[in-house]
């Protein structure tokens, strides 16, 4: 075990699938002699080569568009996207080729590779370099979309994620890149089970679901509540398709009340699914409404990004709002 | 298009053409405006001379247009290699009139005809080895008849019926053969190319000495993965050709419209390959250029654009009508057949008679008959398949909507027989 | 008023703001001599010439680029993409671009224009060609999102989207765009208003959303249930960003029961949002569970297709599950 | 890279190198796999000769290195504008040693700057006219300078205040000038392109004479609407002017990396235009060559691409180490200098002295610090302009996430003083 910050454990995860399995490639902007902007692969282009760690032109299409000519031959290809506010030019081939590319082909072709991309806000980034498009892909049959929240996670899931047999969305909450330090283990075999939530925080009286940087806003949230007496859980939920739906109603189930965070625009947003499931199937044990805390429905700004981004304070709120309903 | 002679400023003037409102200061609904003035509209033709139209003598040929060997240029191939890619065009001819017809007679849901483009399919299939990849476009019949691809398998996949290998998933033509290293074809168009480049560089990096090839249209040029592709294969020179068929429309948009460059293989220079315009009417030639780019690739030469000029003398698909947008300005190029081309060669060889001819459309039309056959009487994918393949393993959620499904249906719900696909 | 049909509703409304307001143009692949693969732009060019009326090359993020380049120096254009399956190139013009130039430029550039698409199942069109993507836009800030249902609100609202000072995604559910014809007013003047849902049945125990193509089948299963003596609303939501919350919300007051009903995907799809809505700010007035009708969670299929259509018998089942609870 | 020579079959060979699983077949996660042998990485550049380093020969020029006329070559320009493009050109430099200055003091939040680049911001700048649209990129403000933007606004971007035209919106450097047809600059690398051509093609359609330009880096061209913008420019010949400003850098990709073109303003011959190389450190080779491609799109004659050729001294933006990927590899394009350049021209034609230089440093200085002193003391944009601006008017269900905002604040919630944008 060691202590490493978030993108260590994504550098790791990256080398040691890398050394175990020839067929994993690394391809995107920067990524080679420049380690990743955000220094993701650093070392890996000494280590591996340039072979199959690849500087590419400034193409988000071509990335995933070669990546995914590259799985469907039989490599399991990393791909690189610097922020995911550059993934659209790419959208097309995520949805309509990577996401498909199995069931169009009776699974004669299969795309097992792994998009990265820091995501999300917090850190002074504006409009473009802040944004969290999760919902965009979670409404796309046949990708798999995990989001971890610290170190521990972030590798285990990238390690699980490079050896599915389908593609998965790999969203890297990029605030917390170097946020505190946390023992990661060193076994090769060591991985994170895709499409399982954790509970981060038990409690008896409300339920908060989060996932990445918004983890860490949901526990203070919830120190902030213990303060008025109430008790509450927070369920990182990890992986965001497959759903771990059982964890989710298990929580509410015992709870009676949901407060769900997340850092992107309300409307249409992902945490609507988590409402609208616990609305379908488990209504009749909710005692009070759903809130959702989320990003206002606006493009993201720069100067008032800290009024943007929902904090601690801002949950609790919600949490009172559903405790004294 | 014409530029306007007048000094106006669209943005400032008061008079003039009529503009409804400053940018962003939209009109209320309910205010009244003055009625236009009748116009008199012009459509006209981008008024560019279009390099390509007509001739084809700046174009590599092995066939003059009468069926005639040209001087100097031998073929290289044995009687057997010739014969086998003419009985691949009259067979892609014969598949096609047959599926346009059950097309017609509502028999299968859509097609899309090839009908003139035999030539530049078949001759670049017969280029490839067995461990080359191939993403095709869905325009390319003959090439997967060339290649080995049994044809029931593509009726079936017509029908989308249970022997259909992507299990009546897609609209028909759009197959996928991993048997024959044939990537599934998808509708979007230009997606292709890049993962083709993908493919390339991963037969590099695997050690593979395969190559590539990807298929696409003129108006396929014009798509961002041409560009994408195109130039990660400049950059890594990856193992890929590209090979554009020229059919000079894109649905209704001729080419001089889809492009301003002088060709399309003359697009190449903006990668750093070669580019090599081709006559798409002639097999041999075809064939002569996509050998030379694919030993070139296998070669570690890098990649190559190919331009194969030919025609798309028939519809679009089954849904569209020609007449609206291209009336009989098409003539000169209806006539060349590649078909009628390669035969006269094979005879003028004495390669090819009369009864052959007879002998072996019998024999094709009978065996797509027999195809037919088969797969009208084959069952429909089992309704399971609605949820198979979307993930390897099929999760809880796919699993819960597939029950919920079983327990609903035979409520008497039915397909719709009125549901026709309109392009 | 005259009987036309949901296409030539289109077309009409096209023709009528082309004539007074020089300043609209029309932009796509084959929408000039072919008149639109779909004759919506039938007879534009000859009408108004090949200035106003461009066929463009095959390339989406061209069209869409093109045209809010046009919208930003002072024009009006309506882009058309030939079915909503191939809009994906363009998604990083309109999600990066089209969306946000209002806010990123403090209102200095904006981008009035209209893009209008085909959408949505049953036409035998397999994965590529029936795809209902309206929940990729309803998440982005910025968009208005409106989707008609026959040809009277077709043409209304066309209009007024041709009117409006922002960005419009005008999704056109192209299964009925032959459907039965109906009385259409031919009054210049004559325009939906953006943002209103109706109500198409009123009924008192329980509620359908729908939109587009779904809302006949909404009535349908309401004709269904009443033989089991249940009276339903129907409630064609017209616009969904924005969304009119307040139909929304006085429906199921009334009710108390809420079925949603959407072509595309379940999972993360728009009618989430409306369960969400409703289980934050309603959910003491509902007596039973919100059940959704969707499409599966698998890409769109070509020979079950009639399988895959949410189809009134099935929203029956829902109806049942929610009168019974 | 380079291609293996054994015939290894990737997909089917046993042996050789480790790979996990076939295709679709993968490991399960506990399972055993043997370690790794060491393996010789080799770190190479792309092999490929670059044809754009080093010399400047062939490129258009009109000032020599040394800051003398060339042989024949005019200006044409009076003095005064001369001199006013000197001021530009000192300004911009000026502007940027504060901004990255302030950056580093933590008292902005991001800057890019673009020392070494003046010449072919401020040269093309002065081709344009005041109905024409510009699209820029985020590396020009000597091109705003230059167009007449006051600088104050400029600054007041940088610090994201309520007098920052963007009203705090985006990051520093993401400007907008309505009054100055300067269109707002997006992040998202190479969409402005195609936005020009829709410009352009309605300026034609409402009949200005104005032309637009847009500029963009090598890194630029290799984006889908480059690709989608240059073909429909030059079908439609839209009044267009494509400036690639080549500065040999994407961040840390070298323009070998990025395309296998012979040189980017090849590039245009795929679109049916003409293709200009300049001396981009030359101003007065930058101003003849855009103000001939404004000239011939104004006359209707169509588009034209620009390649700019210079380089990026600095670091791509306050976020980024060059050394990291250069090393010192830079030495050679480090000394072209195109302010000293300009500068030794003017004091060649007698324009210039050593003690106007120092005033107009002294007097730019100041303005520039007077503009500082301001923009730090503003006030932040309003807590509503969160909310205005998304649509023409603010629709309900803003409003009431607004005043949800407005009751929650107050709670204490102060931003995080560690937030800091690392690239
Ligand atoms: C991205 C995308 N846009 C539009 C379409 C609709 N469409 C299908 S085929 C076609 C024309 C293609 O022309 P070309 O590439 O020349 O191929 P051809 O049909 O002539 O063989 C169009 C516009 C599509 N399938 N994909
Ligand atoms: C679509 C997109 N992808 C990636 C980025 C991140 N990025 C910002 S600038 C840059 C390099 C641009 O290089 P170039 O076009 O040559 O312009 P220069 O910075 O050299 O002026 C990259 C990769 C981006 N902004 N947009
Ligand atoms: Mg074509
Ligand atoms: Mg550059």
């Amino acid at each position: 075990m060691s202590q490493i910050t978030l993108v260590q454990a994504v550098n790791d995860a990256l080398k040691e699938e890398m050394r175990s399995d020839n067929d994993v490639v690394v391809l995107g902007e920067d990524v080679g002699v420049n380690g990743g902007v955000f220094r993701c692969t650093a070392d890996l282009v000494e280590e591996f080569g340039e072979e199959r760690v690849i500087d590419t032109p400034l193409s988000e299409s071509g990335i995933i568009g070669a990546a995914i000519g590259m799985a469907v031959y039989g490599l399991r290809p990393v791909p690189e996207i610097q922020f995911s506010d550059f993934i659209w030019p790419a959208f097309d081939q995520i949805t309509s080729e990577m996401a498909k590319m199995r069931y169009r082909s009776g699974s004669q072709f299969t795309c097992p590779m792994v998009i990265r991309t820091p995501y999300g806000g917090g850190i002074r980034g504006g409009l473009y370099h802040s944004q969290s498009p999760e919902a965009y892909f979670t409404h796309t049959s046949g990708l798999t979309v995990v989001v971890p929240s610290d170190p521990y996670d972030a590798k285990g899931l990238l390690k699980a994620a490079i050896r599915s047999p389908d593609p998965v969305i790999f969203l890297e909450p990029k605030r917390i890149y170097r946020a505190p330090k946390m023992e990661v283990p060193e076994d090769d075999d060591y991985i994170v089970e895709i499409g399982k939530a954790a509970v981060r925080r038990e409690g008896t009286d409300f339920t908060i679901t989060a996932y990445g940087a918004m983890v860490e806003v949901a526990l203070k949230a919830c120190e902030l509540a213990e303060k008025k007496g109430w008790n509450g859980e927070v369920l990182d939920l990890r992986t965001l398709v497959p759903l771990d739906e059982e964890s989710l109603i298990a929580s509410v189930t015992k709870t009676g009340r949901l407060v769900t965070l997340q850092e992107a625009p309300k409307f249409s947003g992902y945490s609507s699914e988590l409402s609208a499931i616990v609305a379908e199937k488990a209504i009749d044990v909710m005692e009070a409404p759903i809130r959702r805390v989320a990003g206002f429905d606006v493009p993201f700004p720069y100067t008032l990004e800290h009024v943007y981004m929902p904090h601690a304070e801002r949950v609790l709120k919600a949490v009172d709002d559903v405790m004294t309903f | 298009m014409s530029r306007k002679d007048g000094k106006n400023d669209g943005e400032k003037r008061q008079g003039g053409r009529k503009s409804r409102s400053k940018q962003g200061t939209p009109r209320g609904p309910g205010s009244k405006r003055p009625k236009t003035p009748p116009k008199t509209p012009k459509v006209e033709r981008n008024p560019r001379e279009n390099p390509m139209s007509g001739a084809t003598q700046d174009l590599l040929q092995v066939i003059s247009e009468g069926g005639k060997a040209l001087k100097g240029k031998k073929s290289g191939l044995s009687e057997e290699l010739l014969l086998g890619m003419y009985r691949s065009m009259v067979q892609t001819r014969l598949l096609d009139e047959r599926m346009i017809n059950l097309q017609r007679q509502g028999r299968i849901g859509f097609y899309v005809p090839s009908t003139g483009e035999e030539a530049s399919q078949v001759g670049s299939a017969l280029a490839f080895e067995e461990e080359d990849w191939i993403y095709p476009s869905y325009r390319v019949p003959g090439l997967f008849l060339q290649r080995g691809v049994p044809i029931e398998r593509m009726v079936a996949n017509c029908f989308g019926n249970d022997a259909d290998l992507c299990l009546g998933r897609q609209m028909p033509v759009h197959y996928a053969f991993k048997d024959q290293n044939i990537v599934s074809i998808s509708s979007p168009i230009g997606t292709h190319i890049v993962q083709a480049t993908g493919t390339a560089m991963a037969q590099k990096i695997k050690g593979s000495s395969g190559v590539t090839a990807v298929m696409f249209g003129d108006g396929g040029t014009s798509s961002n993965d041409f560009h994408s592709g195109m130039n990660l294969a400049g950059v890594t020179r990856a193992p890929c050709v590209f090979i554009c068929t020229n059919n000079q429309w894109a649905i209704s948009v001729p080419q001089e419209k889809q492009t301003a460059s002088k060709s399309f293989a003359i697009k190449a220079k903006a990668y750093g390959m070669p580019g090599v315009r081709v006559d798409g009417n002639d097999v041999l030639a075809v064939y002569k250029a996509t050998k030379s780019a694919v030993d070139d690739a296998r070669a570690g030469k890098g990649p190559t654009l190919l331009e194969l000029v030919t025609y798309r003398r028939g519809p679009h698909s089954s849904s569209d009508d020609p007449t609206r947008y291209r009336g009989n300005q098409a003539d000169e190029w209806m006539d060349k057949d590649p078909i009628l081309r390669f035969r006269k060669y094979l005879e003028n060889q004495d390669l090819w008679s009369e009864v052959q001819e007879n002998a072996l459309h019998e024999e094709l039309k009978a065996g797509i008959n027999a195809s037919v056959k088969v797969a009208e009487n084959a069952p429909q994918p089992a309704l399971e398949t609605l949820f198979t393949d979307v993930f390897e393993k099929v999760p809880p959620y796919l699993r819960e909507q597939y029950e919920t499904l079983v327990q609903d249906e035979g409520t008497g719900h039915e397909p719709d027989p009125d549901a026709a696909f309109p392009l």
